[in-house]
């Protein structure tokens, strides 16, 4: 659960969203989430979590849900 | 003021267009010698610099309407910037010259819509193969003048391209770049940026310069993230006759 | 589509003034239900998302011209740049929450023409007077609502201002800055973004939040250098009727 | 001589100003020389003639005539 609730507020303070868009997020639904917002989120997941995410999942993180997977094969359950 | 007849634009579009740059210095008598041409020609492009409302409003009372800000921008080299993952993203990613069947799937990538900011795709008079055919013609006439395509690849998969051309000594002009559709959400478009800026590290060069459209606003939003400032913008208006 | 009676104005400038902001999934046809808005308001502002040429096209055909692009920058205070140079001169200049006397050498500065780029001034419908009262009635009751002001200070002498807001917790607007005109060319410019990303550190907030207009390139150049991203842009068009 | 040719070559690269236009440039004439063009051009001042520059100075310089004046105060021939 604490997990979750740090998995969210990294999109809430990188893209300026709100909890309440979270579940239906992907990249290019909001302006912020651009090639430049997509870096910003994926550096500071790496650091919230201490993992190091490789490239072809980064290219893979397409949308909050889709993260979720991504992040729980690095042994994080969220 | 610079008024140019862009004949190229005639092979790309069909349409004799003519182009018209403001500059800071100019004044708003000017705009009466160009009264004919903004009456008669086919597609009318004319660029005024920021902070002349004067020449906006005049421009817009002869019928143009505002399309886009062109933005132009610099970077010296010794001030590009990346950060720790895109450097190590980067490092994934590598790029090399285009050959024929290289090109082809760029040419189709472009027909499929790639530059959706365009202002001739943005604009209902043109038709989007119009805009494909204009960017294509573009690309084989730079190689022609001695440009380079570059395909950008991941694990041996072209994942976007860039052109490179030597504008000045050292300066060079990366005039069009961009990513592939499935790769379009990858995060991986500041390669688009990086890779000319690594092309021209690699040949010794001192700095890039280029512009986007104030309508492609991750692009903009891409260069001042890798260290690029502006150096100047000018107001964009068009009229069709 | 927002659409905001803009009652400050009126106190302001002295007209009725409306502004609309059209979001990017409002459609063309919203347009049809501001044709009397656009017939009758004395002085129309509406601003336009970028990439929707369909909208500046149908505002340009309604009789409003383009003026300026609104930019809307934003800052990680962590994410800050200053260079070396920059930081040695930041530290020999120091801010002081401003006194009655100084802010009436403030306004003294106002009604010298400070804001050369702002577009009530660019617009020959309004007098220098109208801008400079527009200015100093707009920091006048954001003073009443809360907000500081500062002046820039070097040896003691007032170089320029900046002013301080917070508009949400932890995020601060500067809503105004300047240089006077004595030291217009001294390049402490960069001290009227400097100083505010100093004074939300000391507060402990997180990012800056403020916008500019593309008409005043030299702190559109300002913000990027110093680490702020573009995090919007809106095409901003006048019509007075 | 080698230090005047230096001197110029600095507002040359930094300014994108040609040789012809030196002799009466100031600041704010060009659009390259604004706050931004400012820091870069004493920056490189700087590091060229291996000086810093106090604050006062930096304020001063508000052309390529005066600043003459002021790099020749730290010892520079030009």
């Amino acid at each position: 659960m604490e997990n979750l609730s740090k998995y969210d507020q990294v999109f809430i303070s990188n893209l300026q969203v709100t909890q309440g868009m979270l579940s239906t997020l992907t990249y290019q639904s909001v302006p912020a989430w651009d090639s430049v917002g997509h870096m910003g989120l994926i550096a500071q997941l790496e650091e919230a979590f201490d993992i190091m995410i490789d490239t072809d999942d980064i290219i893979d993180f397409s949308s909050y849900q889709k993260g979720k997977e991504i992040i729980a094969k690095y042994g994080i359950t969220l | 003021m610079k008024i140019v007849e862009a004949v190229w634009e005639k092979r790309n579009l069909g349409v004799v267009c003519k182009e018209i740059t403001f500059e800071a210095h100019d004044s708003l008598e000017d705009l009466s010698g160009i009264k004919a041409l903004v009456e008669h020609t086919e597609y009318l492009v004319v660029k005024v610099p920021t902070l002349r409302y004067d020449l906006n409003q005049a421009i817009a009372a002869m019928g143009l309407s505002f399309i886009e800000v062109s933005i132009h921008f610099e970077l010296m080299l010794k001030n590009a910037l990346l950060s720790g993952l895109q450097t190590r993203l980067n490092n994934s990613i590598t790029y090399a010259e285009m050959e024929v069947r290289d090109l082809e799937l760029l040419f189709d990538e472009i027909r499929d819509g790639m530059f959706a900011s365009d202002r001739i795709l943005l604009d209902p008079a043109f038709t989007s193969e119009q805009a494909a055919n204009r960017y294509i013609h573009w690309i084989q006439d730079e190689i022609q003048r001695g440009a380079q395509v570059y395909k950008i690849l991941h694990k041996n998969q072209s994942v976007g391209f860039f052109t490179f051309k030597e504008i000045k000594e050292g300066i060079y002009y990366p005039f069009l770049a961009g990513m592939y559709k499935a790769f379009a959400a990858s995060g991986l478009g500041f390669t688009t940026l990086r890779k000319p800026i690594d092309e021209a590290i690699r040949r010794g060069g001192q700095m890039i310069s280029t512009y986007t459209s104030s309508n492609n606003l991750p692009v903009v939003r891409a260069h001042i993230q890798q260290g690029f400032s502006i150096s100047g913008m000018y107001y964009v208006f068009i009229k069709h006759n």
